[in-house]
Order: structure tokens, then C-alpha cells, then sequence
């Protein structure tokens, strides 16, 4: 028997839970030639601003025990470019593409949203507040609740699309994060992003990347992300999108029993392209061994 | 292309530098003179990313008085500087390695019969064999080899069968010239009045000394750029480098993984990378 | 020439700025066949509670990628027998030991400080913040700043012995935390203390650990540490003990740059129980190699 | 003690069980059934924490015919059930290991003359092996070993070569009696009226089960336990069991990795471990 394997997310309809995670994937075609797109759930574009930005100098990108941190700088095309040039392309797959995208005060996210909003080809909106708030002196959206509802509600206001907000794992609580999300307007959470980090050259006594601190990801964090979407998900009435660390298709069900609806793949795609198919398949294989009819019925399935 | 490599060699052609066989698809036969590989050093979270590596040779192995059908393989050449490959050079004929490839952007090779000129730095003349043996095709081939000691002048004599002309130099005068092969170069240039193009790959300030003479006398190279590599094809945006006309405002970062590893030297801008 | 190796926390004198971390060491006893304690600067010993407590049920430790999950619950002997069973040994070994100790209310934190300023054998006082308040409703000491100054301005009147607090990793703001208790009294802050975690027993739907939820420990969480090691190095006057993920001598030294006087060695000893004099050996070997003469020289030394 | 062993030998015994010898320092020969030892798998932090294993034998090689000095060595038996087992058995004859131990306490060997029933689930046979060792030098032992199939009991044949009687027990009968060794057991302290002592390691079931018989019956009863372990010598508190007289107000925790990993079975609560 051929187990269910469908998610819905707010009004998107996924084919199976593994979508891949942004600034990971690159905008879908760089990963076509390794991954069968038409067999993950949805992939997420690399984070777009309204301008083109440069990023950082490199380094960029250092290992680390068990994990990676990046500090890219949310280098994109800009809105204007990925319309032209990246569009065209997500036309061609017959799989939700959803886009990433931030700002540096809430107009900017709102304008943003309300531009993806008119673009067919994008099925869902995801919104990064893991960015500082230019207009609040720097302090970033994703740590501060009233902030992060602000740029919410602008977003909500802007776009009919699924609404997708990305949580920052850097807060005291995530739980309080969530729900002022929720309460704001947001169609499901993602859980998590990447964890403030910082590796050294011991021998040029110099930070390794040259923005001195970068963003952690990788199997390394899976514990701290698993706890949050548990915490999370119980918390809130909206879906819960699993991220950190996903590895094998064994990773990804723990997301779920965890309450995850679905889940992203991030670092697993450098370490090996096929890794979103891949678990897909997997976590297709292990429910049919077990004769689990649906998948849906692991969602927060967990035991006490 | 993802495939699964089982090494048949794997040795220390130099101390500190490796050469590894592996088998490969038929398809890699068709790399290109500067495109490299991503290695999955092994199936563990340590190292997690895989590393990047020239490809040193492709070849097919004809297996003498069997019946076993030809055998394509892959050839790179290492130097043991950290984690990922030490653990390579403890690995053993048999073992099977995850590889990406062939990735990136390889050498151009200009026109036939032209001098070409090409400069290595230690364990950089690992992608200029390959392109050596396609040039000896058609061209006069000089290659001009550097390194620290003479242990880091490697493969002098695989290039040599090629019927390229080869020039050493090492800083403490163990092998060839004393001092940097850049001075060797320059001599060569002198004599024919700067004909010919480079071809370079090396540690980063060679390079730029290189760009810097390409630039000066107007002799056309191609340089081959290293980047701390996530993805290896243009996705995480970690390896990039900036070109002639980057600044803040006019961002023009160029993807060492796909739009290089090899550039035209007079693309880059030579200050900020 | 031999380099020197000694740096002052408090007024506390360190022949070298390795430690053990507390929980990881046990009473310093269990390792003294692995280690010459007589080799390192300092062992802090396991968390002490006024009473003996019964600690979580099992599985209380499962391992992660590069890392593990700890919820041990605390369990510990209480301060009466630490003083009569464990307090000999520390008698005889020439080492400083440091007690690491929690409550459940200020006034418990105050009478242990009390008590362990009276034990000639113990050099210097570690306060765990990282317990719930019991009179404020569960919230952790150590993710509020108001709550942990209490807490340390009581320990602070209790005590005349130098008195170093350790910083929970679960906040949004580590600086206002560091700030906070280096304003309370506090004479040097360690940093950091485990990141709150999960894993999940895929087959049998179940979290691994009878807690749920446990403390990340390891190289992991060496990167996070690192980064808030730095941030509140440069934020605070007290000198900062780096801890996280430490397993070598390579990242001692790094986080000696990124600002700590000091680091402590954990989930490392489990691995190598000698870790902790190998790092000290390693990192005087280090220097010599270098010519640099004193690794005070190092501390936040990091270049920009 | 700590010590780096190289291994000798490692082969798959039983389908999913490898039995691994390796050099051992001399104190290694004093090591008492029951005893195990922490082996960190490889030096990367994948796996990260030591895995702990029993004292399957110790011995010393004595080199024939060489003027080789005689060899202290320690074996294990292993079933590869994860991570860390799985890499263990991909090593070879020369790789390295780096082993603490023998740690624990453990079994008493009990009055001379007296009967030994030793009981063994699975691999829980590994450390009862050194024990029948023992224990023949001055008492009647028998062995009880249990498995879900053939496939489960290992190693019969080496305690057989000791003297010791083999029952055997598999829960689909393709080997001895169908179903649990625990029944074959009682059969024989029923004919013995109760006779002897027993010595058990194998699943936390048949421990309990094991521990209700020798409770019923008032035989003497040891039991070695297995425990999640970070360190393996008191530190972390990871591996307790809880004794007899355990509650949440009079905690009674017992570690493990030092009191145990062999307890008397009536030391210990079975409800809540
Ligand atoms: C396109 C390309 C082709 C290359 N071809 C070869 C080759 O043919 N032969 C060869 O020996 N080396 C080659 N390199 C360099 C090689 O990838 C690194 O030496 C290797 O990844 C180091 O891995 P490690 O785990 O041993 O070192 P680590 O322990 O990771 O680090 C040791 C040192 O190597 C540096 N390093 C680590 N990873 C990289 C990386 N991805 N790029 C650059 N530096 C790095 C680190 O910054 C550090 O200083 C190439 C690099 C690139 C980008
Ligand atoms: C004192 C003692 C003696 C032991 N002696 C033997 C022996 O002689 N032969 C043998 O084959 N096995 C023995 N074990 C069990 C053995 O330690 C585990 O099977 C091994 O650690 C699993 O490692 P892994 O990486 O392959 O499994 P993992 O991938 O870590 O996990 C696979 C499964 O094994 C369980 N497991 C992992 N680590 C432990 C652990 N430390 N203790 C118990 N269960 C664990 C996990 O919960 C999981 O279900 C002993 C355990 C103890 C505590
Ligand atoms: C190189 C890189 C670039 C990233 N860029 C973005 C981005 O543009 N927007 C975003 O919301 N998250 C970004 N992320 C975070 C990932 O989407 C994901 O949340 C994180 O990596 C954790 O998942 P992982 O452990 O599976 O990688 C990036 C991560 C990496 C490694
Ligand atoms: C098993 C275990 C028990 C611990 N117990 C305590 C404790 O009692 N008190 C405390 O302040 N920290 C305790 N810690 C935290 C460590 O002291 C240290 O802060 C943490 O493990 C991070 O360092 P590491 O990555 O080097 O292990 C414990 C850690 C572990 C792994
Ligand atoms: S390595 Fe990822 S973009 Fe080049
Ligand atoms: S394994 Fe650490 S106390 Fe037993």
C-alpha cells in the first residue's frame, strides 16, 4: 500500500513534506540536474530584497564541528532580476516554488510582499525576520515580538498568498515569538534559522569569516531546532515547517512527531545534492514498511 | 554528475602530497582541463562538506589479457593540509568515495601552434596536467613549476613524457632556480618578446604576480581561483570573488564554483580577493 | 623558554587557565587516575543543592551530531555530604576546586554560598543560574536579567570568596545577562552553560531522553559559544571563562582570543578523560613553539 | 587505564555479530568477568562518546617459532546495532583504537564446588564468556543461552571447549528448545531443587524475568546491566539504575558504569530500571 504523503500549508497543497530551505537551493535550477524537483514537496528560493545586494566579503562559509556557518549577506538578484531571470524557470517545474524574502523596515517587507504577490509562479510567501530593523536602531525584527508582529501584519496586509514567517532560534522564547507570528496574520511558521555563531584562526588571530559572525546550520543544531518545533507546535494552531540540521529521511520524521506538518532541507543539499529527494523517498519507504496509511498521522504524534 | 568512486590507488607521490585513482563514468572522460570535483571524504558528519579538488587525469584502463571490459577512472592529486584530506590519505584501494563532478569552468585553450606558457605553484599543478596534455596537442607547451622546497615540485616528470618543456624554481633553491618561479617566467617572456599566453594555478599571491605580468607585457591568462566551497554549483554563494568592476554599489561577485575556478586574469579584481 | 602560563580569576590564581567543567568531572576523584589534577588550573565540581537530590529518571544522556543531551536533573549528594565524603579529597589534591551549586530561590542560593564560603577547601564559588525560580513560576534564573542579579546580589552578601556565575545560552541577549551580574556583584562569568535540546526515538515515538528535553553539550555548540564569549568579553570588565565545546588546544586558545581569561573543559573529558591536562600541555606547547611569552598575551587578542 | 590497542582480528562470528582482538597492555590480564571497557570508535567526533562493550576474553599470544616478545590481548564480541558498532566493524587488522577500562565491578565468583548457572541473551553472552572461564576452575557450570533465532546464540562451541553445559533456547526454534531460555532454566532448578547460583546478562526483559525466578526461588542471583554511558567511571551520572529502596523523596541511584555493571538482582528495583 502506497502511503498518503500529501501536507497542506495554509491553502498550499504539497505533494510530500520535504520541501528545501532557502539560501540553500539556489533558485531550483542550480539543483535540477541532481534532484528530480518533481519529487520533493515545494523548494524555497534563495532570501530576495527589493534591491540586488552585494553580500559580504569572503570568506563567507568556514566548517565547523558537525555544522557550517554562513555569512553570505543575503547576496540576491533582487526582486526586478528574479522576475526576469529566475521566473521564467519556476514556470517550467510543476512544483510550488516559494520565496524567501526580506527587508530593513516593515514598508520594505510589505512592498516586497505585495510585488511576489502578483507573480503566478510564486505559490507561497516566506518571510525572513532574522534581519536588523534599520528604523529600531538595528535591533532585529526576529528577536523583539511587537517587531516581528509589525512586519507580519504589513506582509499579511500586502499579499493573499500563504504566508509563510521563518523564525530566528537566537530568542529567550521561542514560544512567545510564535504566537505573536500567529496572532499577527502569519498562514504557518518555519522553525528554525540559523543560530548566531563564530569560528577563529587561531594562528592570523582572526575571526575566519570576514563579517567576524555567521549563521550556524547543519546537523549540529537538529537538538535546539527539534526542542523549538515541539515547543512550538504545541503552542500554536498554524502549521509548523521543521528546519535544522534534516540529514536523512529519520531526521525528517522526528520533525514530524515533533509537530511539524513539513520540514526543509538546508545544508543536507551541499553535503549531498539529492538529499531533498532522497528523503522524501525515504520517509515514503519507512511508512509503507510499517503500513502507516498517512503521514499525516505522525504529525505530533509524539509519546509522552 | 553524483557518482560513487571505489579508489584503486592511492599513494604519496611527494611527502605531504597524494595522488589517488579512482574509477569513474565514462562521462567524466569528458572534463575539461581546470573543472574539479567535490569529494565526499566519507559518509560520517566529520568532515560534513565535501572538499574540492582539481582533476588531475582522466584515462581509461585497458585491462591486459582479461576479459574485464575497460575501466575509466579519475585521477587527483592532494596535499594534506587539514581534516578532510588526511582522512583521504588513509584510505585504502577498495573504499568507496561520494564524488560531484566534473563542476566549474575550465582552461580555454587558444589557438593552435601559439607558445603556451603554463605556471604552477605546489600542489596547483594538480588541474595543469590535463590541460598540458590537451595543449601538447597543438602547441609548444612550457610549464614553469614552484614550490617552497623540491618536495613541492611535483609530477616534473609526468610532464616531461608530454614533451613540455619544464622550468623549476623553489624559494630555497633545492630544485631548479632559486626563488620564485614568476622570475623564470619573466625570463621566458623576455626572450620571445611576451608571445604566447599563461595559464596559472597556485597559492594566491602567485597568482597575482602572475596577473600582474599577464597584465603588464599584455599577454592573455587564465587563472585558476580557490574558494571555501559549500555547494560547488552556485547555490550557497560562499566560494565568490569579485570582478574588475565590483564595488559596494555595483556588486559584481562571480561564482569561483561555476563561472570559475578559471578566469581571465584581467576579470578579477586583484586588491579584494 | 617557558611560557607562562598563569592568569588570575577573582583572586583566584590559576597555574593555568584550564578547568573542568562542573557535572562533567565529578568531584575531581573519579578522574585522578587519567589526569594529574596537580597538571591543570582548576576543577569545578558537580552542581550542589542544599539537600540531596534524586536527579531525572533514565535515559538521562543520549548523543547527537557532535554532541550529546544531558538531563541528569542535577542529581547530586547535597551539601552536607560533600562536605563529609568529598571535601578530604579536595584536601589533598594541590588544585583549586570550585563549587558549582543551585537553588530554587534566592534565599537557597544565598545559605549555599553562605556554607561554601565556610569550607577553607573550596577556592572559589560557581553559581548555576540556569534553574527555574520556583517562586516566580518556573521562569529560568538565568534568562532573566532582574532574576539573575537577585540571585547573585544575595550569593554576593553571603560570600567573600571570588564568585563566578555561569551564563545560560538560552537568551536572546547574552550581554544584558553578563551585564546584569557583573553589576550584581559578580567577580567573572562563565559562558556558556548547555543549550536546551531534544531528540526523539523515531520507532518508538517517544523523546530518548525521560526529561524530553536535556542540555546540548560539545563541539556542536562550540560556535554559538564562541560568538558569546566574545560579544561579552567586550561588554564586561570581570574576566570570562569560555566553555562550550572545547576538545582541544587549538580551541582553548581560540576562545583565549576571543576574550575568555580562562576556559573550562566538558563533554570533552568524557571522551578523553585526560582531555583537560592534554589542552593545558598543548596550549604551553603552542606558545612555546611561538616564542610568545605569556598566553595572558593572548586573551582578546583577536584581530579585526 | 588508558590505551591505545591495535587491533589483531576482526570477523563476523554470527550474521550482525564481529568478535575483535586486539593487543592490550599486561594489567589488561587482570581484568574480572563482568568488567567492560569504553572504546572510542575513531578520532573524529562521529561517533562522539565511547562506546562501552564487556570483556568478552583476555589472553597472551604466544608467538611460535619468532623470537617475538608474548602479546597481552583483550577481545570483544559485538552485534552492530548503530552508528559506532557499524564503523567498528569496518576496521581492519593494524587500525588503532583507543580503549579505557577495564572499568566496573564485576561478578562474584561465589563458593567452589557450588553450581553455576550462567543465563545469556543475544550478545549478552559477551562478558559471561571470561566468567565460565573462571568459574570451571572450581565448580559444575552450565550455560543457558537464548536468541530470537540460531542466528543469536554465539560462540557455544568456546564454552563448550571450557567444560561447561550448553542449553539453548531460540524463540522460533530453530536452534534447542522454542522459546525463552529463562523456561529452560527453571527446568533445571527444578530438578536441582533450587540448587547453585545464577549469573544473567542479556535484554532488560530477560533480566527481570531471570531476577523474578531467582527471587521465587531464593537462589542467589547476579545480573549485569546495560546503561546509557558518557563516561564510564562515575562522572556524568548518565548510566544509573535505581536499587531497591528508590523513591523520588530517598533517591537510590546506582551507577552503572561503577557499582555495576554487575548488581546482585536483589539490590535493584525492576519496575523502574
Ligand atoms: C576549485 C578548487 C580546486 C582545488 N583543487 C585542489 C587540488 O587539486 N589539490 C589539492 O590538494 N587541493 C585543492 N584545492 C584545495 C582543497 O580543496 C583544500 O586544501 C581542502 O579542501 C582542505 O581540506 P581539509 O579538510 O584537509 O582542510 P581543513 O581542515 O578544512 O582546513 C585546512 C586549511 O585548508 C583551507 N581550506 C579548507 N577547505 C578549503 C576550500 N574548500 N578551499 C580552499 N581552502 C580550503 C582552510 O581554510 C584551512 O586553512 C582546491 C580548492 C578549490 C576551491
Ligand atoms: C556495560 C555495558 C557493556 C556492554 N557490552 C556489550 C558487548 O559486549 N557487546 C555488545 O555488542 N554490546 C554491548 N553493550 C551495548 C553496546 O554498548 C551498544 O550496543 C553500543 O554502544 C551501540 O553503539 P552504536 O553506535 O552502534 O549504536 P547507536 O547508533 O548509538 O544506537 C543504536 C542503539 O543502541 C542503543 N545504545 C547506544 N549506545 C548505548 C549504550 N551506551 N548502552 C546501551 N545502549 C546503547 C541506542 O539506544 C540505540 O537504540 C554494552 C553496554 C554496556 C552499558
Ligand atoms: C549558505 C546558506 C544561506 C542561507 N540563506 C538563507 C536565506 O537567504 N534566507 C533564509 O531565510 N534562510 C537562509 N538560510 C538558512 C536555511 O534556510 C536554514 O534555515 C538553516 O540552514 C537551517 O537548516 P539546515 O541545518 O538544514 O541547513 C541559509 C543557510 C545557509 C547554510
Ligand atoms: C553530563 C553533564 C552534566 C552537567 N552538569 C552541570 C552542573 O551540574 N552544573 C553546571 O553548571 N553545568 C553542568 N553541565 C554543563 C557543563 O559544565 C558545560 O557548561 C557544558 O557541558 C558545555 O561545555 P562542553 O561543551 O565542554 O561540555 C553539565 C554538562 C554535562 C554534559
Ligand atoms: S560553492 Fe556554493 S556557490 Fe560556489
Ligand atoms: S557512565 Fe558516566 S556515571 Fe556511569
Amino acid at each position: 500500500m502506497k502511503p498518503a504523503m500529501s501536507v497542506e500549508i495554509g491553502s498550499l497543497k504539497l505533494r510530500n513534506p520535504v520541501m528545501t530551505a532557502s539560501g540553500t537551493f539556489g533558485y531550483g535550477e542550480e539543483f535540477s540536474q541532481y534532484v528530480d524537483l518533481e519529487k520533493i514537496g515545494a523548494f524555497v528560493t534563495k532570501g530576495l530584497s527589493l534591491k540586488p545586494r552585494a553580500g559580504n566579503p569572503t570568506p563567507r562559509i568556514v566548517e565547523t564541528p558537525g555544522g557550517m556557518l554562513n555569512a553570505i549577506g543575503l547576496q540576491n538578484v533582487g526582486i526586478d532580476a528574479f522576475i526576469q531571470k529566475k521566473v521564467p524557470f519556476l514556470r517550467s517545474v510543476n512544483t510550488p516554488a516559494i520565496a524567501n524574502f526580506f527587508g530593513y523596515t516593515p514598508d520594505e517587507y510589505a512592498e516586497l510582499a505585495s510585488r511576489l504577490d502578483a507573480i503566478p509562479e510564486v505559490a507561497a510567501l516566506e518571510v525572513n525576520i532574522s534581519c536588523p530593523n534599520v528604523k529600531q536602531g538595528g535591533i532585529v525584527f526576529g528577536t523583539d515580538p511587537n517587531c516581528a508582529a509589525s512586519v507580519v501584519a504589513a506582509c499579511r496586509a500586502a499579499t493573499k498568498k500563504t504566508l509563510i514567517v521563518k523564525l530566528s532560534p537566537n530568542v529567550t522564547d521561542i514560544v512567545e515569538m510564535a504566537q505573536a507570528c500567529e496572532a499577527a496574520g502569519a498562514d504557518a511558521l518555519s522553525v528554525i534559522n540559523t543560530l548566531t555563531g563564530m569560528a577563529i584562526d587561531l594562528e592570523r588571530r582572526r575571526p575566519v569569516l570576514a563579517n567576524i559572525t555567521g549563521g550556524l546550520s547543519g546537523p549540529a543544531i537538529k537538538p535546539i531546532a527539534l526542542r523549538m518545533v515541539w515547543q512550538v507546535a504545541k503552542a500554536v494552531k498554524v502549521p509548523v515547517i521543521g528546519i535544522g540540521g534534516i540529514m536523512s529521511a529519520t531526521d525528517a520524521l522526528e520533525f514530524m512527531l515533533a509537530g511539524a506538518t513539513a520540514v526543509q532541507v538546508g545544508t543536507a543539499s551541499f553535503v549531498n545534492p539529492a538529499a531533498a529527494q532522497e528523503i522524501a523517498e525515504g520517509m515514503e519507504a519507512w511508512l509503507a514498511e510499517r503500513n502507516v496509511a498517512d503521514i499525516k498521522s505522525l504529525i505530533g504524534a509524539l509519546e509522552g | 554528475m553524483q557518482f560513487k568512486a571505489m579508489i584503486l590507488d592511492n599513494a604519496e607521490v611527494s611527502p605531504g602530497y597524494w595522488r589517488m585513482r579512482m574509477t569513474a563514468p565514462a562521462e567524466m572522460l569528458e572534463a575539461k582541463p581546470g573543472q574539479f570535483v567535490m569529494v565526499r571524504v566519507n559518509p560520517s558528519i566529520d568532515p560534513l562538506i565535501r572538499r574540492p579538488f582539481g582533476v588531475f587525469d582522466v584515462g581509461t584502463l585497458q585491462p591486459a589479457f582479461t576479459g574485464a571490459a575497460p575501466q575509466p577512472y579519475l585521477e587527483i592529486l592532494y596535499r594534506v593540509v587539514g581534516k578532510g584530506t588526511g582522512m583521504l590519505s588513509t584510505l585504502h584501494a577498495n573504499d568507496i568515495l561520494d564524488i560531484l563532478g566534473p563542476l566549474g569552468t575550465g582552461f580555454e585553450n587558444g589557438p593552435a601552434g601559439e607558445e603556451k606558457l603554463i605556471v604552477g605553484g605546489g600542489v596547483g599543478l594538480a588541474p595543469l596536467y590535463l590541460l598540458a596534455k590537451e595543449l601538447v596537442k597543438d602547441s609548444p607547451v612550457r610549464l614553469f613549476a614552484g614550490g617552497r622546497t623540491k618536495d613541492d615540485v611535483l609530477c616534473i616528470t609526468e610532464f616531461e613524457r608530454l614533451g613540455v618543456e619544464c622550468y623549476t624554481a623553489t624559494e630555497d633553491g633545492s630544485l631548479g632556480e632559486c626563488g620564485l618561479v614568476t622570475k623564470v617566467l619573466e625570463q621566458r617572456l623576455d626572450a620571445t618578446g611576451n608571445k604566447g599566453q599563461i595559464f596559472a594555478c597556485g597559492p594566491h599571491g602567485m597568482l597575482k604576480a602572475v596577473a600582474g605580468i599577464g597584465a603588464k607585457r599584455s599577454v592573455k591568462t587564465q587563472v585558476s581561483l580557490e574558494g571555501y566551497m559549500a555547494c560547488g554549483m552556485g547555490a550557497c554563494l560562499g566560494c565568490v570573488c569579485q570582478g574588475t568592476e565590483h564595488s559596494a554599489e555595483n556588486p559584481d561577485y562571480r561564482c569561483v564554483c561555476t563561472e570559475g575556478p578559471v578566469f581571465e586574469a584581467a576579470e578579477l579584481k586583484w586588491e579584494g580577493n
